[in-house]
């Protein structure tokens, strides 16, 4: 099983898994969002090679409302 | 544009341009502090802005919260420009900066590194220290600073496109207090200065205007007004005013009054 | 009307009402100092004005000066307001009255009774005086006062149709000296309030509507600009803008700075 | 001989005269002024019945440009 | 008077002469509302004033409130003042100004002709007609006025001793809100010109006296301080850094620097 | 110090202690500018400060300059502050704070970075560089600075024994433009805050110590005024003035007018 | 009996009397008072010369703080 | 024969000197000035010890007036 860090809040994950796989569980749109994997951004085009392990921190953002 | 404003600017006003990216607009808006995202929509709609700035936060995974603000904003229409507000050190900032590059694919973003949490003043230090990074990492950097000159002309030979100089404190409405230091930075600088943070009301972004800056940037002003569609409204029209006002040159002001009246062909 | 603030005050400002007869502009202009009968007229369009102010002064029968203005201001555009411009006693202002009417068909007539020759500040007993013969005449007495309340309640008491007080002296671009004073007189006046003179740049125009007054009469910083076109439209955008931040309720002003980004959902 | 004192200048005239012929002699069309007479306002209508006698004083007026 | 005035004033200031009698300080100072009489006298004489304004009103005579003002204040001491406060008519004003002189002794009275219960903004046409019959009464007219220059220069006409132009409403402490009609008054009136109310805070008042006016009259800022016998001092030495720097006349300002120290001399 | 000032400061005021050492006065004066040094020797004296600043530069080997400063100003009676007037960089200002050390045979130190030519504003980058150094070798440093928050947090942090913000530009006259910072720099701050610089005429020194700050310090005020003894004396009283009600506590003020004269007690 | 308006109160005094016995009785000191009787000025020398009547007005007034 | 930079402005001395005689020379008294000899500031005590060499750099300074 993987222990993963992901916007702060601890999640596990029952085997390896793509960061793709991952955003889908997590009902998010690839297109939507950036991923943050271990302080560093992954192109949207690897989302679906990279595959996390277990320790991994995750940031996953998106624009809001700023002034 | 308005009719009236095209007519006046058409002849005037090439509009604002920074890094080479020319806006009709010289009125940026942000997109933070609004009730509900129909009204930020159509006062962002009133003001005419075409660079909004946008924050880059976590996705709540809870979903309590609604989506993103790219949902409602038509990436057609409007320039979305990065922020990397609430960073504390030039580290911080940074990251913030290459997220928003990530999600907005633009080399576009406004620096802010803030250096005092009660007043939100900028941390000139380090932001001159982030800027010059970022501008090597190929950034077309707006930094947001306070309206000190000397820190102002280094971070235009550090390489930003646009220095954001504030009126007043972010969300105070204080309106511009020094108008001396900004238009002295005005006169000092190539680059385009765009006053950000502190309009309060109309007649602020008005005289801010007046003072020969490029344009202006504000959020709190038209959101937490009243009735943000009039006041974006207003906050257009202003600018406009402002902005043609300096530019037709305004007449001396004098503490003896001249008639506007003849004062011959009176009657015995 | 520009688009933009027809869109702006269609739903809001049903403009100006003056003794029945409503004016779309709650900009009124004067047609004094231009450096040309053209440029005048094409400043006065610029501004969106319909009420311009004229005076009444002997045909020059030697005609070394041009004619009267008449030949110049469609009448059928715009609405044109005889005052008693240069007259210093109450009897004077009363004799150029009667002429105005005469000579333009109307019983408007903008009273200015002046006290002062350096200042050109008005006589408020004489013009008080005047005000009341002139409304026992049947003249709709619009009066051009300081802004001294007491004084305004009186010509208000005395039956004119609007009161007038100055920002601050003709023709000294002073701007809004005492925005105490005007705010006052509005608050408590039921007739219209429309400040006449002082105003210098579009910032004043704007500031003073913003104060909630119901219009603005200026000449000098239209006419002595640099270039009367482009100001006359920066001072009809300035008090479209001013008057809808006035209608749209400005955020409220403090020197604690608000954040204008969320505070939350930042990294770790 | 007839004195008139027209716009603060004196004027003589040969013999009586309107003001309408007044008027024309100074070659001003009565519908763009208006005449005072002696400190009274002269309706339009009678500008043609009224006749200038010897010390009369005129005002001959009209809109210039003003604030 | 202070040491540091003394030495100041004597050779440059005489005092402030109203009608004949000079006055050694040109602060003027009311008597009301005032936590106790105690602490009246000690603000007062940490004032430096000897002119204070004192009130006409009935006896109690069920002695619930405490006795009248004279027998706190040494007439040897101070020369009291008599005026028409709350008084809304000349007719009314009149007769305090009778009793006012009964009970004091004097010809001198601080005429107050009240035309707005909110404002408490004088009414200028009655002043005026007071001020008329008072002086052919004999008396001495100190006339509270507001900042117009033409009822200040009638006021003058009919001869009163001093006119009093208010720097902003009474209670208030907005301070001089409008300086440039102040300074015209100075600039165009003979007898002195004393700024009587308005007043907050001692930087307000040594405003007010740059302005070149003859002495200044204030009571709230005093009693409505936290601790008025300080601020009775600061006011002291306010009104005379004010008369000071006025004669001293202050350095141009610019919006240039020019350094303080030398420029030559630097070391290679 | 005055009598009136001693009266009113004695129980109130300890006076500005900087670094364990404690002045009378809480003004500071600079000695430059001034037509000779008669003049400049009264002027210092009528404004009753202690601590003057002084600048380090060559000696004039060809005799044609009068003899240095320290010929005229008596150790026993003057604290001699070198300052680095002139410096544009932390090297620079560095090599004079030493030389300025070992000429006074004091630890104390005015760190002055000049930025930019023109306005004289300071480099605040260059200016913590500098004064960190500065520190380290034992100076006590009191740091020239801009009305930036975050540039005074850190020189506090730094080890700065005080912080000098300016009120405007060197020289310029034109007072306390921006009240807000410098009320929150002295919110904020621990050290002895003040202000230098910018200082135009009495009334600007009065509303400076009303914001709370510890000090002041001028030059040009007193040395360009046309009478530098009698503005010497106004600072003087001024710079009391309004710490005085600083700490007496202003009463609000209100836009309301509130009667000084009781409403009861009128006659029918 | 007699009735006065003294300081805008009905008050009755049994029998004639000077002005100067109703300040006395008011406990008053005429050296600290100014007397207006039916909106007329009363010269302190004649307080003990005039006598109230039946009806008369008085105001009996003096300084307080103002400003 | 010893050429030295004093002030910026060139100067030279026959024969070997103390910064004493130099400032002896320039009519200086030792205790008005501070003597910075090659930018390193000279203590006073010294100045009769410490000799120019050919080529040295003096800046002589003192307080002036300033702000």
């Amino acid at each position: 099983m993987i222990r993963l860090r992901v916007n702060g809040k601890e999640r596990t994950m029952d085997g390896p898994a793509t960061v793709q796989e991952l955003l889908h569980d997590l009902k998010l749109h690839p297109a939507t969002v950036v991923v943050e994997l271990n302080e560093e951004i992954l192109d949207r085009e690897r989302l679906s090679e990279v595959r996390v392990k277990d320790g991994d921190q995750l940031e996953l953002v998106h624009f809001v409302g700023g002034g | 544009m308005s009719e009236a404003s095209q007519g006046a600017e058409a002849p005037t006003d090439p509009g604002l341009t920074v890094a080479g990216r020319t806006f009709r607009s010289r009125l940026m808006v942000g997109t933070g502090k609004y009730a509900d995202n129909a009204t930020m929509i159509r006062a962002i709609e009133a003001s005419g802005a075409e660079v909004v700035t946008v924050a880059v936060r976590r996705v709540d995974l809870d979903r309590t919260k609604e989506e993103g603000v790219l949902y409602h904003l038509d990436p057609e229409r409007f320039f979305l420009l990065p922020n990397t507000a609430g960073c504390y050190t030039a580290k911080e900032a940074i990251r913030y900066a290459r997220l928003g590059r990530a999600a907005g694919m633009t080399d576009f973003v406004k620096l802010e590194v803030i250096g005092d949490e009660n007043t939100l003043l900028p941390d000139l230090h380090a932001t001159l220290e982030a800027a010059r990074i970022l501008v090597d990492e190929g950034f077309k950097v707006m930094a947001y600073t306070t309206d000190d000159l000397v820190t102002a002309l280094r971070l235009e030979d550090a390489g930003c496109v646009a220095v954001m100089p504030l009126a007043s404190p972010i969300g105070s409405g204080l309106g511009l207090v020094n108008p001396f230091y900004i238009r002295e930075i005005k006169r000092r600088l190539q680059v385009p200065v765009i006053v950000d943070a502190g309009v309060g009301t109309a007649s602020d972004a008005c005289v801010t205007m007046e003072q020969g800056v490029d344009g202006l940037l504000m959020n709190t002003a038209i959101a937490a007004a009243r009735d943000p569609i009039s006041m974006g409204r207003a906050m257009r029209l202003a600018t406009e005013a402002g902005r043609l006002a300096f530019l037709a040159g305004r007449m001396p002001s004098r503490e003896m009054a001249v008639p506007s009246s003849p004062t011959t062909g009176m009657l015995d």
